[in-house]
């Protein structure tokens, strides 16, 4: 099976093999694996490199002290995703992170948002929380009033990129 | 006179700090928790822990009259509030002295005079210490704002007068912005402190935030052990701590330490307080506020000067005089703590609510850990979003960075967002290592992506790891299933 | 000269110890592990990590060549051997230096002349420094030891020449003992440090053990940083170290002080090491061995003197003269450190093996902990039962033992007995926290019951808590299975 | 149903009712039992009274920092254990609690031992370590000769008690 891995800034192609080897891009690596904590920890030892490799959450893993972002997808993924992948990335999803009260929307229905304009603010933990947006888009759709309490992962609004 | 049982009237890692050295002490401990903190690890420390209501702060936590029953049934001589809830709540330092149970920290009044903020600047001025120009009593409403803005000129910030701890503040750079940060900061104080009263400051651009610990008794001694350095900010509130004060030099110590114990005076303060002062680019100064409490970051004075506060708040709250005086106060290398919140730095740090799974403490030379973490734990939306604080000490700023720098990126918390990234990012970031940064650090120098730069064989371990998670499919975690367990169910549970 | 690269020649807690110290001064690492050594924390924690062979130590970890041929491959500047295996091996000191490589230690020379124990005591005496009655070269056999016996008089310890650290030895108070003993100490001296040469000396009753942390360079400075206590012992090995030694006054301080110097000054020691002595009860005092590496205990001296000990070991190494000379040497409260054993202490601290599947670090105020452990982790039969050490500060010797004790009761280790039950019975013992204590302290005062008394109420809290685990049933812990890995599973493994 | 337990050095005799609640001996108990850590570790709160309770092994637990002995029987065992559990008890096995050579035996099949009287000297982990019997008896038999190398958890003697 090939696999297109993102692991932090960086794109790999990863083929691995049933012999148990990978194939890097057309680099064969010997990688010894060991799963230190059963489904969380893993060291990674390469031409004598080690690593250590932590699952923190959905996407997010620690790397020797450092946060990246991991990303994998098989080649059926990667080659759908010329077509279905882009249009889906297309509508962009504002949820609330936690539960709170939602004390303003920021913008109407119709209009053009860029990428870090604030959508809502979100009262939550005694603070108020601008919520912004990941990327440039139109407001499709307010799902939420001004002054409504919602629970934590409540849709709010949806945006539209092309 | 010695106390025999304390109520921690807190939960969090400042619950088990407290607990801590009165264990130490021989004191007993009694602990309240609100119906979603059953499970915190406050509640398994303490010997004795009573519910005292819902999850909303106001229900459990907040909720005087309970909190006093506690400590009533159980038999408490002493409450320590912690910080934050009840800890500069006048009204609850009155009713704990009412009901014949020592209060650690100052009296009712004294907590007044300091908590209403244009009180504390009148106090501070009236003690020849420099205050920021703005006004000395509250506003009265938008349009008396207007008026003093015109006259102290702009930037101004604009803060709530009931409360500190940099919770609804708004800078104010034109007359357009006053109307919406005149509504936020009103609603923010309200919500904060239950008063919308807002007083108004001029703004001292890049200004550093210094800070001074003392420890005054009810004899009239008053000590300082040297100042913080909090400068670094997201909205008004400290992530990283450090003692001495990168900017600080002898003279400005020795000068913002008396300025410190002028306040203090002046006030009659009594136990352990915070003098607030932002320093500006020249090396002037003035007084910010008093806070009347432990403060969260305390750990770094008591790393320098080899103290513990909270043991010093205990014997100065059962009327016993401090066992030393300002000569004898040695500082010593330098401390540097790290907020570890439930927060993404990469969101501009929003809180987070969320179960953790996975914890990995950091430890090792020079390394502190004062935690309120626990695996499994479930962090809720309804308290503060600290979880543990990290603190290095070394025998110079150097060293204390670098052993910081290697136990935040030994550490791992699973299961939901933390600001460990951004403490990992500063740590090794240029300006903060010259000790050259004020309050607008955060804003200049972080806006940092999701995916820092790791090394080819990093990325590498990584995409490897996740294949094989992939393909490992879920499996039972370190198992519980001894084979003894095991055996006695099958005995016993037919 | 500054190293780029170190290999950490060991395992556990003290390759940890030392990995961490590199990071901290930017310095690459390597380290080695045995085959069942994959998993162990060290490995994860290294920059680079090589397999080295099996898991018996002759395979590995004492393995010369293959170790010199990893450090070469992987390009290191010097190894750091920790403490244990081949750490006081003169054959191998010569073998990295021959290598063109630094032994973070000294040279092969000075540990020939002081690792023989008769030529360490025949150069200590010979320096003027007093030593205990007995042989000055090892004995030729049984009969020779017979006749020494005759000389020196009961009771006398028979104890290896190979080699120190408290192995292999013998207590004979009778001609009747001799034979058995002979035989023991003679197996043990073999398998421990591969020669069967005993020595004999007059056994001190009611000694303490006192010994005194050097430091030299290769510039002819020698200083020393204060003495440890390191009486509390099970087998003549260490349990509990402390600083300042509570039978040591200041007189006594400063002439072990100077005696260790002159054992230094005469080998013409360089890096970090120990002076051992027995102290009598009436304070005369005999040179026992020197420890030609770094110590179990030596966090106890970094927390005193704020000194990072293996900072200055590599410093040494890398040929650099000492910052700090012996007037700039600040000794500053009281540190007691805990051996956190895999050890039954209700079973004559037999080692144990087995898996550890759950623990709690112990943290806050004044507390270090040198942990070896991890979640989940299988505990060999194959290396020394060390799993961490607790180390606590305090600024005098009633808080260090306040803060070890309320450290020790907090942790918790799960799956196989550890030493903590006997820490924590000792640090409320009346007469450990007296002081009074001698090497025989724990054959008099630790022959505990497995039922130590607990409350009603802990009685009552253990019972129920057992019942509602045998009602639970078997389940995951704390789960691994996240909604991702569960979908993302799911789209790609069909 | 009815439990006899013993934890450290006391005993308790817990029935459990059908409401969830316990009769300890004949006093009812309301306790608030929370499972901190799944299968590990309970917060246990009577009363206002809170312990902590963490389990270590076997019949090891850990309690507000204490170490003790659990051991629970149910009525039926407790029953049978005049007859039964007394039998068991008087057949002592020494079992090697770890990998090693058996380095000596100090005793002979049909020799008398005090409780503590060393049976024999296992060397492991570098060391010689004195296995000593645990309550007095005769030598049954000796399973392992002088010489021989044992797995952890091999059946070393046997002695009987009655």
């Amino acid at each position: 099976m090939r696999y297109a891995v993102r692991a932090g800034d960086r794109e790999l192609t990863i083929e691995t093999t049933p012999e148990g080897r990978f194939l890097v891009g057309d680099r064969v690596v010997a990688a010894d694996l060991a799963e230190a904590v059963p489904g969380r920890v893993w060291s990674v030892v390469v031409d004598g490199e080690a690593h250590e490799v932590a699952f923190l959450g959905d996407d997010r893993v620690w790397v020797d002290g450092d946060e990246v972002r991991i990303d994998i997808a098989d080649e059926r993924t990667v080659a759908a995703g010329r077509a279905g992948g882009r249009a889906a990335s297309a509508r962009q999803e504002l949820r609330a992170p936690m539960p709170g009260l939602l004390k303003r929307v920021h913008v109407a229905e119709g209009s053009a948002v860029h990428e870090g304009d604030a959508l809502v603010t979100l009262e939550a933990m005694k603070m108020e929380n601008e919520l912004r947006a990941a990327h440039a888009g139109t407001v499709a759709r307010i799902a939420v009033a001004e002054g409504t309490t919602v629970e934590g992962g409540a849709l709010l609004i949806v945006i539209r990129s092309e | 006179m010695r106390f025999r049982k304390v109520l921690v009237a807190n939960r969090g890692e400042i619950a088990l700090r407290v607990i801590r050295t009165c264990r130490e002490l021989g004191i007993a401990t009694a602990t309240v928790y609100s119906d979603i903190d059953r499970l915190s690890p406050h509640v398994r420390a303490a010997d004795e822990a009573y519910p005292i209501g819902g999850a909303a702060p106001r229900d459990s936590y907040l909720h005087i009259e309970r909190i006093i029953a506690v400590a009533k049934r159980a038999g408490c001589d002493a409450i320590h509030p912690g910080y934050g809830f009840l800890s500069e709540n006048a009204d609850f330092a009155d009713a704990v002295a009412a009901a014949g149970i020592a209060f650690v920290g100052p009296p009712g009044t004294v907590q007044r005079a300091l908590g209403e903020k244009t009180s504390a600047r009148r106090l501070a001025a009236a003690a020849g210490v420099p205050v920021a120009e703005g006004t000395m009593e509250p506003l009265r409403d938008e349009a008396d704002a207007r008026t003093v803005l015109e006259r102290v000129g702009y930037p101004v910030l604009l803060k709530p007068a009931g409360g500190g701890g940099g919770k609804g503040m708004r800078i104010v750079r034109s007359a357009a912005e006053l109307p919406a940060a005149w509504r936020a900061a009103t609603g923010e104080a309200t919500t904060a402190f239950g008063a919308p009263a807002l007083l108004m400051e001029r703004l001292i651009e890049h200004a550093r935030h210094v800070e001074v610990q003392l420890l005054a008794d009810a004899h009239g001694t008053v000590v300082w052990l040297g100042e913080r350095d909090c400068s670094i900010q997201r909205r008004h509130q400290k992530l990283i701590e450090e003692t001495p004060g990168p900017s600080v030099d002898d003279a400005l110590r020795a000068t913002l330490g008396a300025a410190a114990v002028t306040v203090a005076s002046a006030a009659g303060y009594v136990n352990a307080g915070t003098v607030e002062f932002l320093v500006a680019p020249d090396g002037a100064f003035v007084f910010l506020e008093m806070n009347t409490r432990l403060q969260v970051e305390h750990p770094v004075t008591e790393l320098v000067t080899g103290l513990d506060l909270v043991a010093l708040q205990l014997r100065v709250a059962a009327g016993e005089p401090l066992p030393f005086g300002q000569p004898e106060v040695r500082r010593s290398g330098a401390a540097i703590e790290l907020r570890i919140t439930a927060e993404d730095p990469f969101a501009g740090f929003l809180p987070q609510a969320g179960r953790v799974d996975f914890v990995r403490d950091p430890s090792g030379p020079g390394i502190r850990l004062d935690s309120g973490l626990a695996v499994p734990l479930t962090i809720p939306t309804e308290y503060d979003p600290l979880l543990a604080k990290l603190i290095a000490w070394g025998p110079d700023r150097p060293a204390a960075i670098a052993r910081a720098r290697r136990a935040a990126r030994e550490m791992i918390v699973a299961g939901l967002p933390t600001s460990l990234p951004f403490h990992s990012f500063v740590l090794a970031e240029p300006d903060f290592v010259a000790g050259r940064y004020d309050t607008d650090y955060v804003a200049r120098h972080w806006d940092h992506p999701r995916t820092p730069e790791i090394t080819e064989g990093a990325a590498l371990a990584t995409a490897l790891a996740g294949l094989a998670r992939l393909r490992a499919g879920p499996r039972p975690f370190v198992g519980d299933t001894t084979p003894w367990s095991r055996s006695a169910r099958e005995d016993m549970l037919r």
